[in-house]
């Protein structure tokens, strides 16, 4: 069916996929900290967006409650972390130069179809078209993983880290009206650990090589120098 | 199912009293008390099973069959034994002034929580709190990793969190879509629940079940460490204390494992084909090949273990995945005699390492002359993983290349080839460490080495008559696993 | 009857071996334009060397003194095993012809051993070359054998010589090659020229020579007794097996009158030849001897492949 | 009944190996037994005497020592016992242990063929254990512990004994490998020198390979027997089609050849057998090579069953091959047990060569003549296991007395050692076959057997047997030429070095006694074979229901393997006429005292009196060999010559290096290491350390795999 037919609020949840997809792209491309901080908090509060949306339009409760998790957690919370780190290590003026930023955009892309291609499967035989969010969420999934391979600063791999989580809590809203309540739970108490973790370890790798940039961990390898 | 709250309760209460208390003088024999709980906890959960079958918790929350049972013994047993290792092992190190007070709380703390993790990962029910519970042992043992704040185990410590967390993220998309699978057909509450799958896993959308049990392998085989996800194991079983590598060795894999195998189990019930054990075998054979080539150059000695560790994981997951009752069979004892044998053989490495002062392989030298107990708990205890009988893991490997030759008689030229490496690989670096004079002003240490002696001794029962019960459980799990029983 | 007919004709072999050498001595001194000895120097020989007090090294230990009897005994087994001039005699069936190669290597190894045990250079040379010749020799010899006996379907010489016997003449290719690598063979191993010289004390020649270095006496005199029955054996070998006719197949007088007869004629005629051959060639360098057993071992092996490609019908 | 007696031998093997612990339990014993004593006050005085004193501080580890050997001994000669009766009963026991995997029990079955080897390996035990407590006096406890090398001996035994009980493929691989990685430990055992460790790690590698071979040549065998399973019982039955069953054979080929030692894959088996202390280098290279003969019978004869011509083809072509490049190896060794070592290659190949002609005539429908071979083979094996036991005996005594292994700098021990020397020269006859001993009686079967050819039908066989057999004659002669070295350049002529100038004869009779009955065995085989032939034949009876014509193994004086009228050899005979001829020319030339030996010196070419340096020196025995047979080594000669003087004319000093190397070794093996070290170079090109090449791994395998299932 067409997006016409379609009530108001599920385009605009799929209006919102679109957008969180763009974030996606733009944290992919984003040279400095401080920014991709920025929008990955901007992609948080789309997600959010849509998880009121859904909890409202399928009125379910606890699609509530992830949704004021994702709020405290992406949006407030982990960017607020990261910032500070940023600020303390002053690493919010320098930009760090990325390769072949125009390939690794097209690959973006490309990703974008492979996965719509995948999950072709899944979102063939279903009526609801929210399903095809899927795609989105997992090409997020997917892009996350591209910006942590493409940024060399610890940082921007935690954003990626994030952001994947982001992907696949969306995955679960838009295909299953999100997940149980108790994994809903456990998994924000796993980010929640994660994100204190990941603060506890820009401190000591910084103590112990004085910069956040991974290429310089690669002490621990098998090849003959 | 009480003691399977219990088993869980224990650890939990172990986290919080050793956040507060873990550094006390006798905390290791505390924290070796509360894995003694623990295990007769697993052990009276493991004699409900055998007198009454599979248990489903009321809430269904927890399931517990002859799969897991064993797997819950064993985790509680290799726990315990490992801890009176470290008992010894972090005095020792504390001695040496390498940790504080505050490190030595954060890793019998930690280690209880490693523990519970474990349990829950196997006694959970919902695959959603398997993966939660998955996640929460990496987040467990980060710490551990890099607890003596050396630029290494920081490194090891962050590539074992981004690979393992990024790596775990794709089977929760795995565990999403199975669960979408599952509400087409079924309400939504219970449908995560694996009880529930697997009763009506005919029903699944097989096309959906199989990208998820992509997701789910690449996600969960980061943890198994499968090539070539494989690559923080090293490092992280390198620059861990080594009790830390031991667990990690003998229980997070074997779980991982246990993990996937579940899944299998419910792709295999929806999509009639055979996908699912084709890539495990691809896997566990490119691991399998790659690892023994690995074992060739290592200089590091907990490297060169962590390595047949991968090794081994990758026999297993080539061995389920080739999935007739007898693979299955072999792939199950596989697990047992591994982790019993890899811990054992981590726990005289630490104090092998000790001895020296140094992880270095070529500078660890004669230790049968320096420590005789030392030295022959390596020798020995390298023998029984590069799988010479009469120790249990030459029995599965001899399972499991009968299945191959059964099977895919192609593929035994492979597991010849890689059997036959891995033991040279093994051998040319364990050889001269255990051999030889003894080197200028190196001394024996304190040393408790019961643990290498009951586990090898188990090791060797195996090998030479796998125990009546323990074949039990196996039959069980290899008829729940793969249908029928092996003869 | 048969039993003592062994023993006869043994004892025929042990006393006619000198005879035959006297008889080569006579003919090279003939051929080379020198006055001969007489035919019963070497009796002589023998008797003077057994009336000698021997004398042996300090350092010489009980092995070195063993050893003569041992060569000996052992060229008196061989003896007693080859038909001389009758067949199927009971001594022939205790030892077939593997045996007799048994028996050459068992005096040979005491040989070699007796050559190293005084310590002296010569000794360990000889020895050395000694066992290296008689290694490649042995299966060129084999090879020889086993188209004889392939042939003649047994390894008990009485049988094998009853046998081409009656076949009566039959043009056997395989027989001509089998002959001639035989012929070759025997020379290697009795130490004869081209391979050895027998006559010669020269250091970097003598092979056998230089083994019995240091025996004298009796000791010696049995070790020279048995060399010479060696040759009478090689000599009795070939003309028995590939020219048997007129050896008595039933124990009648003038049957073994005849054999005896026949067989001194074939080993009259074998000797001359031989005198003949060490007169026109020069001894060959030792690592010229590689080439010309490997020859002898062609040979043998051409008469085999010519048996079974050309003689048997399948 | 018998059975038992099998099962107290492998029981009593066990047990000296754990008796063998308690080398440092002295106090503990010692505690224990005053305990007794305080229990039972009423101990007879002599017991109570007795062990006080063998528990003091002195005697405690040679009175320990002593019994563990006895223990072995008494086992070995249940062994032999067991043997012995099985095969003289004719039946085969069978029976299962119930330990083992949950649905295979451990079976057990005991037959003529096990039997045979039972009888052969407790013949060694008994020999080896009488040596034992002699040799092992004087080793200091720190360095070398007995403890190890009791405990390891013990289970050794025992492995190779459970080796030849098994009657399902999972308890002869876990007994196949305890004999496998016991031997290991025991090559290991003086591991303070670098060269040892090397060889044990070649030989533990190797083992390896072979046992996975073997294994997988069962697997073959199970795949096709009904129920997949892995008794011996169903692999009988199982009906194989030619190809795989050739792949089983070719697989178990592979696997005991590869113990067995044959060339090119010897290379562990000179290494690792000399660095073993002796009297285990004796049973290593006297019994369990056996053992692996033993399991290719098993699985060819017995569980393959029909044959086919091209396996024994292959047989004996490698066995040919290995006989004649193992003699030629073991020409140029001057370490006396690598030598020995590279000899039993040589007699392995012999044995092949016996076992490709039976195969070659039984697949041809000649089993009379298929029998003839086998027993040869098996008469070898029995065989060699006597010499080559008594000749690594015998060099551990030299050992023991001059501290060397290298023959250049020994010399004229016959006259230090009188016993030894004649032993030694019992061994030296046997293996080089020389008549009347059992080497020549089985070399002489082989060639019985050999000389049959001309009733096959295929001519290429009829033609390649004469070949291999002239090899087999080459091999012999140069074992001669060989074993006249050996002892001519140890016993004979002038010692070469201090040691051996002052080496003493072994001291005791317990190491005497082991040779002796070895060499006594030699020579009584050698007389009446009749006997041997007669069990022997009952083995090939029960393995191939075949057995001798009559009059072959009618007399215990004539040996006719086919008919008296093709080939005879009476050994009583030979010796009564040795001993006629040798002593009646003995007392006729020596009645008259004139004649009494006058010693003199020898005369030394006129330079002032023989030193040793003049005498021919092993190496330079063997040179014409080495020059003639060039191709088979590398050979690294050198000669630099040190001139001065005027127009450097005077030459002052003369250096010779000569480096003689196996070339199987150097085309096959190092190769191999440096494949493998490249491979794991570049495989190690993958773990660059750097996270996000790691992180980009993942991606792409996600990526290929999702690529993969859509």
């Amino acid at each position: 069916m067409e997006i016409l037919q379609l009530d108001f609020y599920t385009q605009a949840v799929l209006s919102l996929a679109a957008l969180i997809g763009l974030t996606s792209f733009l944290m992919l491309g984003q040279g400095r900290l401080l920014r991709l901080v920025f929008v990955f908090a901007l992609q948080g509060l789309l997600l959010t967006l849509a998880t009121g949306l859904a909890a409202y339009t399928l009125d379910n409760q606890h699609l509530y409650i992830s949704a004021a998790l994702t709020l405290a957690l992406k949006v407030i919370f982990i960017p607020w972390l990261l910032r500070r780190h940023v600020l303390r290590m002053n690493m919010h003026r320098d930009v760090e130069a990325l390769h072949n930023k125009t390939a690794v955009m097209l690959g973006g892309a490309s990703l974008m179809i492979f996965s719509y291609y995948v999950l072709l499967p899944v979102i063939s035989n279903t009526t609801t078209m929210m399903v095809n969010a899927l795609a989105v969420s997992l090409s997020v999934v997917l892009l996350g993983m591209l910006l942590m391979i493409s940024h060399r600063q610890a940082i921007a791999h935690v954003v990626g880290f994030m952001s994947i989580e982001n992907g696949l809590f969306f995955a679960a809203i838009v295909s299953t009206r999100g997940m149980p309540m108790v994994v809903e739970l456990g998994i924000a108490f796993d980010v929640l650990v994660a994100a204190v973790l990941f603060g506890i370890f820009f401190m000591h790798i910084s103590k112990s090589i004085d910069t956040l940039d991974v290429d310089m961990l690669n002490r621990l390898n098998e090849v003959d120098r | 199912m009480i003691p399977a709250y219990l088993l869980l309760f224990v650890p939990f209460v172990g986290i919080i009293y050793f956040a507060l208390a873990g550094h006390q003088p006798q905390v290791g024999r505390i924290n070796t008390w509360f894995n003694a709980v623990a295990l007769v906890m697993s052990l009276w959960l493991a004699i409900n099973v055998l007198n009454s079958g599979a248990i489903l918790s009321g809430s269904q929350y927890f399931i517990v069959d002859s799969f897991n049972v064993y797997l819950i013994v064993l985790t509680a047993f290799v726990g315990l034994t490992t801890s009176i290792f470290s008992a010894s092992y972090m005095a020792h190190e504390k001695d040496l002034g390498k940790l504080t007070d505050k490190r030595l709380r954060l890793y019998y703390s930690m280690y209880q929580g490693f523990m519970l993790t474990m349990y829950l990962v196997l006694t959970t029910n919902n695959m959603g709190i398997m993966w939660v519970a998955m996640e929460g042992a990496t987040l467990a043992t980060v710490m551990l990793v890099s607890l003596y704040r050396t630029p290494e185990s920081i490194e090891a410590a962050w590539k074992y969190f981004i690979l393992c967390g990024v790596g775990i993220a794709q089977a929760l998309f795995g565990t999403i879509l199975l669960y979408y699978a599952a509400i087409q057909s079924g309400d939504a509450e219970t449908a995560l629940l694996w009880s529930v799958l697997f009763e009506n896993a005919a029903q699944l959308d097989p096309e959906i079940l199989e990208i998820a049990f992509v997701f789910m392998l690449v996600g969960y085989g980061t943890k198994i460490g499968l090539v070539p996800l494989h690559n923080w194991l090293p490092d992280a079983h390198s620059e861990g204390p080594t009790p830390m590598s031991a667990v990690l060795s003998g229980l997070l894999l074997n779980d991982a494992l246990y993990a996937v195998v579940r899944n299998k189990m419910l792709v295999d019930g929806a999509t009639q084909s055979h996908i699912a054990g084709y890539l495990m075998m691809g896997f566990g054979l490119l691991s399998f090949l790659v690892a023994a080539l690995f074992l060739h150059r290592q200089k590091d000695i907990k490297r060169l273990f962590s390595y047949s560790s991968i090794e081994h994981m990758g026999l297993m997951t080539f061995a389920f995945g080739i999935g007739t009752p007898f693979a299955t069979f072999a792939a199950l004892l596989h697990m047992t005699v591994h982790s019993l044998t890899k811990s054992a053989i981590f726990v005289t490495v630490g104090h092998a390492a000790q001895i020296a002062g140094t992880q270095s392989i070529d500078r660890i030298r004669g230790l049968i002359n320096t420590q005789p107990k030392v030295g022959w708990g390596l020798l020995i205890g390298t023998l029984a993983i590069a799988g010479f009988p009469p120790f249990g893991v030459f029995v599965s490997e001899f399972l499991v290349l009968l299945a191959t030759m059964h099977s895919y008689p192609w593929l035994t030229p492979l597991l010849l080839l890689g059997i036959g490496l891995a033991c040279a690989g093994l051998f040319r670096n364990v050889q001269p460490m255990v051999y030889g004079a003894r080197p200028e002003g190196q001394q024996p240490v304190q040393a408790n080495l019961w643990p290498v002696m009951i586990h090898l001794a188990l090791v060797l029962w195996m090998g030479l008559a796998v125990p009546g019960f323990l074949a039990n459980w196996f039959t069980q799990a290899t008829v729940l696993i793969s249908g029928s029983a092996p003869l | 009857m048969n039993w003592l007919m062994a023993i006869v004709q043994t004892g025929l072999f042990v006393i006619l071996a000198p005879l035959l050498t006297g008889w080569i001595k006579w003919c090279k001194c003939r051929l080379q334009n020198r006055r001969a000895p007489s035919l019963l120097q070497p009796y002589r020989d023998l008797w003077k060397l057994t009336h000698k007090q021997p004398v042996v090294a300090e350092q010489a230990s009980w092995l070195f003194i063993i050893t003569p009897y041992v060569i000996f005994s052992a060229m008196i087994l061989a003896a007693s095993t080859v038909p001389l001039i009758a067949v199927d005699l009971p001594t022939s069936a205790s030892a077939d012809v593997i045996v007799l190669v048994g028996f050459f290597a068992l005096a040979r190894f005491f040989q070699a051993l007796a050559g190293l045990d005084i310590g002296t250079a010569f000794g360990g040379m000889g020895s050395s070359r000694e066992m290296t010749i008689s290694s490649l020799a042995e299966p060129a010899m084999l090879m020889a054998v086993f188209t004889l006996t392939m042939a003649a379907s047994t390894t008990n010489l009485s049988f094998a010589i009853g046998f081409v016997l009656d076949q009566g003449i039959v043009l056997r290719p395989s027989f001509v090659f089998a002959l001639f690598a035989l012929i070759l063979i025997a020379i290697a191993e009795t130490g004869r020229i081209p391979v050895d010289n027998p006559a010669t004390h020269l250091e970097l020649t003598m092979i056998h020579e230089a083994m019995i270095l240091e025996y004298s006496g009796r000791h010696l005199a049995l070790i020279e007794w048995a060399s010479e029955v060696k040759l009478m054996l090689y000599g009795v070998l070939i003309a028995n097996i590939f020219f048997p006719w007129g050896i008595a197949q039933q124990f009648t007088w003038s049957a073994l009158g005849d054999a005896l007869l026949s067989i001194v004629a074939k080993l009259m005629l074998l000797a001359l030849f031989l005198a003949l051959s060490e007169t026109l060639f020069a001894k060959m360098r030792l690592f010229r001897v590689q080439e010309y057993l490997s020859f002898a071992y062609l040979l043998g092996l051409l008469g085999l492949l010519s048996h079974i490609i050309l003689e048997v019908s399948r | 009944m018998i059975l038992a007696l099998a099962y107290s031998a492998v029981m009593l093997s066990f047990l000296s190996g754990l008796l063998a612990l308690s080398m440092r339990q002295r106090k503990m014993l010692s505690r224990l037994w005053q305990y007794i004593l305080g229990k039972y006050p009423n101990v007879p005085q002599a017991w109570r005497q007795n062990l006080n004193d063998s528990l003091t501080e002195q005697l405690y580890p040679m009175r320990l020592q002593q019994l563990v050997f006895l223990l072995l001994g008494i086992s070995g000669l249940l062994a032999l016992l067991a043997g012995l009766s099985v095969l003289l009963a004719q039946n085969s026991i069978t029976d299962q242990i119930n330990i083992g995997l949950p649905w295979l029990h451990w079976h057990v079955r005991f037959d003529g063929l096990s039997g045979l080897f039972f009888a052969i390996i407790g013949i060694a035990v008994i020999a080896v254990s009488l040596y034992g407590p002699g040799y092992v006096k004087n080793n200091d406890e720190q360095q070398h512990p007995f403890a190890v090398l009791g405990l390891f001996s013990g289970l050794f035994v025992a492995g190779m004994l459970l080796v030849l009980l098994a009657d399902d493929a999972f308890f002869f691989m876990i007994a196949w490998e305890l004999m496998s990685v016991t031997s290991y430990f025991l090559v290991a055992f003086q591991h303070e020198h670098s060269a040892n460790r090397r060889a044990a790690f070649l030989y533990l590698i190797m083992a390896e390979v072979g046992a996975i071979a073997i294994i997988l040549g069962f697997g073959v065998l199970a795949g096709y027997s009904e129920d997949f399973s892995f008794t011996f019982t169903a692999m009988r039955a199982a009906q194989l089609s030619p190809t795989w069953a050739t792949i089983a054979f070719l697989l178990a080929l592979l696997g005991f050849g590869m113990k067995a030692g044959l060339v090119p894959i010897h290379v562990w088996l000179p290494e690792a057998h000399p660095v073993a202390p002796s009297h285990i280098s004796a049973l290593m290279s006297g019994v369990m090579l056996k053992v692996a003969v033993y399991g290719l019978i098993r699985f060819t004869y017995d569980l393959l069953g029909d044959v086919q011509w091209q396996w024994g083809l292959v047989v004996l072509v490698v066995g040919a091959v290995s006989s004649v490049l193992g003699v030629l190896y073991a020409l140029m060794q001057h370490n006396l047990k690598r030598l020995l070592a590279y000899h039993s290659v040589e007699n392995i190949g012999i044995i092949f060569i016996g076992l490709g002609l039976s195969l070659i005539f039984i697949s041809n429908g000649h089993e009379h003549i298929g029998v003839v071979a086998l027993i040869a083979a098996l008469f070898h094996t029995l065989n060699h296991a006597l010499f080559k036991s008594l000749l690594f005996l015998g060099a551990g005594s030299i050992l023991q007395q001059t501290h060397e292994t290298d023959i250049e700098h020994m010399g004229g021990l016959i006259r230090n050692m009188p016993k030894t020397s004649v032993l030694f020269l019992i061994g030296c006859m046997a293996i080089s076959a020389l008549p009347p001993l059992n080497g020549f009686v089985s070399e002489w079967l082989t060639f019985q057997a050999a000389l049959q050819a001309d009733v096959l039908e295929s001519g290429v066989l009829r033609s390649l047997i004469p070949v291999s057999a002239a090899a087999l004659t080459l091999a012999a002669a140069l074992a001669a030429a060989c074993f006249v070295k050996v002892y001519g350049t140890i016993f004979l002529g002038l010692p070469r070095s201090r040691h051996c100038a002052k080496a003493q004869e072994v001291e005791g009779k317990g190491m005497p006694a082991g040779m002796g009955l070895l060499a006594g065995l030699c020579f009584i085989l050698g007389i009446f074979p009749g006997f041997v032939i007669h069990l022997l034949n009952n083995v090939s009876g029960q393995l191939l229901g075949k057995t001798l014509s009559n009059d072959a193994v009618a007399g215990w004086i004539w040996l006719a393997p086919v008919s008296m009228h093709q080939a005879s050899y009476a050994a009583p005979f030979v010796l009564l006429a040795i001993v006629l001829a040798g002593g009646v020319s003995f007392w006729y030339l020596r009645r008259d005292p004139a004649m009494a030996l006058r010693h003199a010196e020898p005369w030394d070419c006129g330079f002032g009196g023989l030193t040793p340096r003049m005498q021919y020196t092993s190496t330079a025995f063997s040179m014409p060999i080495r020059r003639i047979f060039a191709k088979v080594w590398h050979i690294e000669e050198k000669i630099d010559i040190e001139k001065q003087g005027a127009m450097d004319q005077q030459v002052t000093d003369i250096h010779y290096q000569l480096h003689v190397d196996d070339v199987s070794w150097l085309r096959i093996y190092p190769p191999i290491e440096r494949t493998v070290n490249r491979t794991a170079r570049v495989v190690g090109r993958i773990q660059t350390g750097n996270i996000r090449v790691y992180l980009a791994d993942s991606f792409a395998t996600l990526i290929f795999l999702l690529w993969v299932i859509s």
